[in-house]
């Protein structure tokens, strides 16, 4: 970092660059509820989001560079969460999966609940559902996969809130779309 | 070093090399040093991938898919994404220690790769005392590790740098002593020397050529045991165990350093599995006493053609993967050992054994 | 110069440096790794004197064990940092003595080497002694020291030990006094279970049908 | 190459291990010192027995440095123990204050 | 080192992978110095974010203090402004491993107070799908906590099996994870068609596969080293504190709502409870596993008598339970999860007081830690089975 978030990159490096920052999002899950059951679903042999390069193997915030909030977020946990994001270095993708880390979920009226972790931390992809099927993170992802190879760094790094992906906001959800 | 260089190679006796049908001086030390560069980056990356596809297959996944065919640029892609991360020393670090700790593992394991033979003549360097220089570099990488665990500045650092300190420095121990029992029982310190002597060992009294593995079935599991815990690789990997220490000593390094670790860890299981090939499983013969097809001369060891030398080298590589999927295997099937029940693993039952190895190996070749 | 002359002077101008540093670092623990780039400049030097097999236990030796048990031992005890905590007041002192002994070794040593009193030899035309001259060497004329440095070695291990640890074994008796002492008595209340991981005894009255 | 340069490096590397025995009150750096000195005279015996025995049969400095490491491995672990001994007694590893002995 | 206040305590850290640095301040005169490590509220070992400070002398702990409340949502407050359908949406959510068993609590409760005879079939289903949710809870157990001993394969194992399963209730239900199947009275629909018949097949698949278990991880030596005589729990301590379910059971207690006090209809079939013997984490593993086992053999029993009929009653317009109180316990996966529910007649709950099981298994957690290595320590947190939402409500 540094160079790269100033200079716009010549074209062939930039689809390298991307290209390798595509395929390998080593994902840190902060599994906080019913969702992070649904994320590790989503990791292991029947969806198997391993096999697009999402690795969910960093087991801290430093070696991670999708942060997968996964659950309810309260009001106790929320700086931690912040800090967690402070921790992972640049370039950092940040995927909100499900109601309640979208916008509170069923704890919309409850007094200990941030009502969505994009309070706190900019959020890349939005994924709906209580809790999401694995299907929709794996729908999610590959959004993500898609915006990032096409995607300029020193554009994203000007702007981090530009923009994000909600899925099913104006098509219905692809279900099993998964390739 | 160059004093050692050419005093290397004025010692060593009939090998001769790939490099020698070269002219001059210079450009066989760069031969050498882009082959042992490769041999460096590759193989680990080679490694990584039959991790990944092997640990898939055995929890009924298909591994990376997506990044190049059948998903093999994976650690290709990973290293891209390393090189362009952000590169966070934290601010209670020691930063110089932080910075240069993961050259100081890196480097001792890309100096083992000079030594190791991986074909008729396809070697760096053939020293004298070649399985003791690559005990002495592995040796070495430990203080990388716990300079990472220090400068960190972390308590989940430091205690994995203490905890991967005591483990490899106890487990040097079981594993020098079986790699020395293979020397005694082949003569000769050098690596090619090993391979040599194994194409002519017979077992006592039967005149069936074997490799060592046979007669030294104790100190290959031995080594193979000790080999694990050298590298903390399951079920041997508490210095990084997640469940308790996030990351051991690599919890705070990002990108290229933590590659550089990441890098460190692979190419230990290749040269470890290379030595192993070597000391037990007769390097690059592919049967006991057997020339490859193309070698003909010399025992078919040396005097090969292209395809010998290829065919060699296939070989060679073929059985440092099986080992591979050995400790892959391993890492898939148990659970941690505990810091203690690791440190008795290692003075109760290794050293003992391996002492006795020695004892046993070192009469019969008196005797017989 | 040669080659070789270069080489080493390389090599001792890095030993030499780092030497200095080890004793004139004021962070404990940068001390030990000076110490261990030291030791591995001192292999170096082995190498140019061809001495390559001293050169290699040299780093599995002094590099892979000692620093690291330098490292291990600072990193398990708190280090202090800063000149005052680790220098005392003789510093002075200190420099006077061995900058005296360096000025007269080294007068001594150019005068001896410049008389030609030493022979004519340059140590770089040697070829260094083989490894099976070592071995036989070691266990022909030197088998004694050598059996008698394993009994010193043995006897290290056990004395180390015994020192490092006067707290150990399950049952220590006279460790208990040592340890109200200094007040870092583990706590003894609820179940401890043995370093070998089997259960101390249960007070397990319950029967297993149910008591509800 | 002469035999000057290593024996000076020796020299000096053992009089820098001397004023880090003299000069240091931390023991752990005083062991560390003596790990210098020990290694000049390890460097001193390679480059006599070079000197002296150009042959390749006699190895008698070899031994020796040989025999010196061994030593000092010996040493740096019953050191080691008695500084940890001595910091879990004392809670302070200064060579100063280790003064029970003195009258 | 027993005074701690003469010395300054490390701020403990609230997040792994931070730069706090390791500075050995405090008093001269103490050989060591405590370290304090904050396991959570975002460790690996933790599944969620469950929060345990220890105090290290070495890897020994010397004191393991739970912190909980990462995960307060307020159920409870919640609860008093949903009506009693809507209820069964949010109680299902408390505890996200067991959806299905807790809004049946929460249904029988209100059965309870309205007095409403719910039909035989119900009955039956709902056992069915409390035994297939139990064992949904329980794989997901035997994943997690080989992964904190450091075995990997497990979970991608159990996961193997909990997606058969979560098909299999998906297509009764609708849902993976909250099934939100039971109304007041019964349940919202009766099974689809076949179902019968996948299910028989599934517990025959599951059950085939359980040996692969009982071998990889139970019967591996290191993983017994890891947890025999680890962290052992004695009954009365266990019953101090009010721990239930494995944890309970592993201690020799043979207590199960199921069988001492049966709901629905299991006082008509047989009702195995397993026991350990010393309550270390490999017993409470052990009865887990077991837990599994005896949940397939439930199910084929509950195969055998399905009977048929219908599955619902017909509800008024608008659900009220008369004024009073009641409390329900039922046999949740975890342990015993009882429901004190008071209603004043009106459309919601005027109070809905949740004993959850997790809460009470985790009160043994500075009683087992105390003592412990700190692997050890993390090899009991994963055997005390908890779900944080489930502490926290």
């Amino acid at each position: 970092m540094g160079l790269m978030d100033q200079v716009e990159l010549p074209q062939p490096v930039k689809y390298v660059f991307n290209w390798g920052r595509k395929y390998s999002l080593w994902c840190f899950n902060f599994g906080l509820a019913c969702c992070a059951i649904e994320f590790i679903a989503a990791s292991t042999s029947r969806h198997d989001f391993i096999r697009h390069g999402v690795i969910p193997f960093a087991h801290g915030p430093r070696q991670a560079d999708l942060l997968v909030v996964s659950g309810t977020l309260t009001d106790k946990m929320a700086p931690a969460v912040k800090r967690l994001y402070e921790e992972m270095p640049e370039p950092k993708y940040v995927i909100s999966f499900g109601s309640c880390s979208n916008c509170g979920g069923p704890y919309w009226d409850s007094y200990s609940v941030t009502k969505g972790v994009d309070q706190i931390i900019p959020v890349d992809v939005y994924v709906p559902g209580c809790p999401p099927r694995p299907e929709a993170l794996l729908d999610g992802i590959i959004a993500l996969q898609d915006r990032i190879q096409n995607e300029s760094l020193k554009d994203r790094m000007a702007d981090r809130r530009k923009d994000p992906i909600t899925l099913g906001a104006d098509a219905p959800l692809a279900l099993g779309s998964s390739s | 070093m160059m004093a050692s260089l050419t005093h290397a190679t004025t010692t060593v006796a009939q090998t001769v090399s790939l490099f020698d049908g070269f002219d001059g001086f210079v450009l066989p030390v760069i031969l050498k040093l882009v082959f042992v560069l490769a041999a460096f980056f590759v193989l680990p990356l080679v490694g990584g991938y039959l991790e990944h596809k092997v640990m898939g297959r055995m929890q009924h996944r298909r591994g990376p898919v997506e990044a190049g065919p059948f998903g093999s640029l994976q650690l290709v892609a990973d290293g891209i994404k390393f090189i362009q991360k952000e590169d966070l020393i934290p601010s209670a670090a020691d930063r110089w220690v932080f910075a240069i700790a993961p050259g100081v593992a890196l480097v001792p394991a890309m100096l083992v790769f000079l030594v190791i033979p991986f074909g008729p003549g396809v070697f760096a360097l053939d020293f004298e005392l070649g399985l003791f220089y690559a005990l002495a570099a592995i040796s070495v990488s430990v203080l990388g590790v716990l300079m990472g665990g220090w400068a960190s500045a972390n308590k989940f650092s430091l205690i994995g740098g203490l905890r991967a300190g005591a483990q490899l420095v106890a487990y040097e121990l079981p594993l020098i002593i079986a790699a020395i029992t293979v020397a005694v029982q082949a003569g000769t310190l050098s690596l090619v020397g090993i391979v040599e002597s194994q194409a002519t060992f017979q077992l006592f009294g039967t005149g069936i050529n074997v490799w060592f593995v046979f007669p030294q079935i104790v100190g290959f599991a031995i080594f193979f045991v000790a080999a694990m815990a050298e590298l903390s690789r399951p079920p041997f990997d508490m210095p990084i165990g997640d469940s308790e220490l996030v990351f051991g000593y690599m919890t705070e390094y990002t990108g290229i350093k933590y590659a550089m670790y990441m890098l460190t860890e692979y190419a230990g299981m290749i040269s470890m599995s290379a030595l192993m090939v070597v000391l037990y499983l007769g390097g690059w013969q592919l049967l006991p006493g057997v020339p490859l097809p193309g070698c003909e001369a010399g025992g078919g060891l040396f005097d090969c053609s292209p395809t010998g030398i290829a065919l060699g080298v296939a070989i060679t590589i073929a059985k440092i993967m099986a080992l591979v999927f050995l400790m892959v295997w391993a890492r898939v099937a148990y659970p941690r050992l505990r810091e203690d029940q690791l440190q008795r693993v290692c003075w109760l039952v290794l050293v003992p054994l391996s002492l006795a190895n020695l004892a046993v190996v070192t009469i019969a070749k008196v005797v017989f | 110069m040669t080659g070789h002359d270069v080489i080493f002077v390389l090599v001792g101008l890095l030993t030499a440096s780092a030497a200095i540093l080890t004793v004139t670092s004021k962070n404990l623990v940068h001390a030990a790794l000076f110490l261990a780039v030291t030791l591995a400049g001192v292999a170096g030097v082995f190498l140019t004197l061809a001495a390559d097999f001293l050169a290699l236990v040299q780093l599995l030796v002094y590099v892979g064990a000692v620093a690291v048990l330098f490292l291990f031992g600072l990193m398990l005890t708190r280090a202090p940092i800063g000149r005052e905590a680790l220098d005392n007041q003789k510093r002075g002192l200190a420099i006077a003595v061995s900058g005296g002994l360096f000025v007269l070794l080294s007068t001594l040593i150019i005068g001896a080497v410049g008389s030609g009193a030493l022979g004519e030899t340059s140590v770089a035309e040697v070829a260094g002694p083989r490894i099976e001259d070592i071995g036989i060497a070691t266990f022909a004329e030197w088998v004694l020291p050598f059996e008698v440095l394993s009994m010193l070695l043995l006897a290290a291990l056990i004395g180390a030990i015994v020192l490092a640890r006067p707290e150990s074994g399950e049952s220590g008796e006279e460790a208990e006094v040592t340890r109200i002492e200094m007040g870092d008595a583990p706590s003894s209340e609820g179940p401890q279970p043995l370093p070998d991981g089997s259960a101390p005894e249960l007070t397990s009255g319950q029967g297993t049908e149910g008591s509800s | 190459m002469s035999p000057l340069g290593p024996l000076l490096l020796a020299t000096l590397l053992f009089c820098i291990g001397l004023y880090g025995v003299i000069a240091r009150r931390n023991a752990v750096l005083v062991l560390i010192s003596i790990e210098l000195m020990l290694n000049a005279v390890n460097i001193n015996l390679v480059a006599f027995q070079n000197l002296l025995f150009p042959d390749e049969v006699a190895v008698s400095g070899l031994m020796f440095a040989l025999f010196i490491t061994g030593v000092a491995a010996a040493e740096i672990g019953v050191g080691l123990a008695i500084v940890f001994n001595m910091f879990r007694n004392r809670a302070s590893i200064d060579v100063d204050d280790v003064d029970l002995m003195r009258w | 080192m027993s005074d701690l206040d003469t010395k300054e305590r490390i701020q403990p850290a609230t997040a792994p992978g931070e730069g706090i640095a390791v500075q050995f301040v405090g008093d001269a005169d103490f050989p060591t110095q405590d370290m304090s490590v904050s396991i959570g509220p975002a460790h690996p070992a933790t599944h969620g974010v469950f929060r345990i400070v220890l105090e290290l002398d070495g890897e020994r702990v010397k004191q393991a203090t739970p912190v909980v409340g990462y995960m307060h949502r307020g159920f409870e407050k919640l609860a008093e402004h949903r009506d009693f359908r809507q209820i069964m949406a949010l109680v299902n959510r408390h505890d996200w491993l067991s959806g299905f068993s807790n809004e049946l609590g929460v249904a029988l409760a209100v059965e309870q107070m309205m007095e409403m005879e719910v039909p035989d079939r119900a009955q039956w289903i709902r056992m069915l799908m409390a035994e297939w949710n139990r064992i949904l809870n329980h794989l997901m157990f035997v994943g997690s906590y080989a992964l904190e001993l450091g075995a990997i394969t497990p979970m991608f194992y159990a996961f193997r099996e909990r997606d058969d399963i979560q098909h299999l209730l998906e297509s009764a239900t609708g849902g993976r994870l909250h099934f939100t199947y039971n109304q007041p009275g019964g349940l919202k629909i009766d099974l689809p068609k076949g179902f019968l018949k996948e299910s028989v097949q599934v517990s025959q698949t599951v059950r085939t596969r359980l040996p692969d278990y009982f071998d990889l991880v139970l019967g591996n030596e290191i993983f017994q080293g890891r947890t025999k005589g680890v962290g052992p729990l004695p009954p009365d301590v266990a019953l101090s504190v009010g721990a239930t379910g494995p944890t309970l059971q592993a201690t020799g207690v043979a207590e199960d709502s199921r069988v001492t006090e049966p709901y629905l209809k299991y006082g008509e079939i047989d009702v195995e409870v397993p026991v350990g013997e010393n309550g270390d984490s490999f017993d409470r593993f052990y009865c887990l596993l077991h837990r599994i086992r005896t949940s397939l053999d439930i199910i084929d029993q509950i195969h055998d008598h399905m009977p048929a009929g219908p599955v619902n009653t017909k509800l008024p317009k608008m659900v009220k339970a008369p004024e009073g109180a009641t409390y329900v316990r039922t046999e949740n996966p975890l342990g015993q999860l009882g429901y004190w529910l008071e209603s004043d007649g009106g459309r919601t709950p005027w109070r809905l007081k949740m004993r959850t099981p997790s809460f009470s298994n985790v009160q043994t957690m500075p009683y087992l830690m105390e003592g412990a290595l700190l692997p050890d320590a993390i090899s009991i947190l994963g055997s005390v089975f908890f779900v944080v939402g489930d502490i926290d409500r």
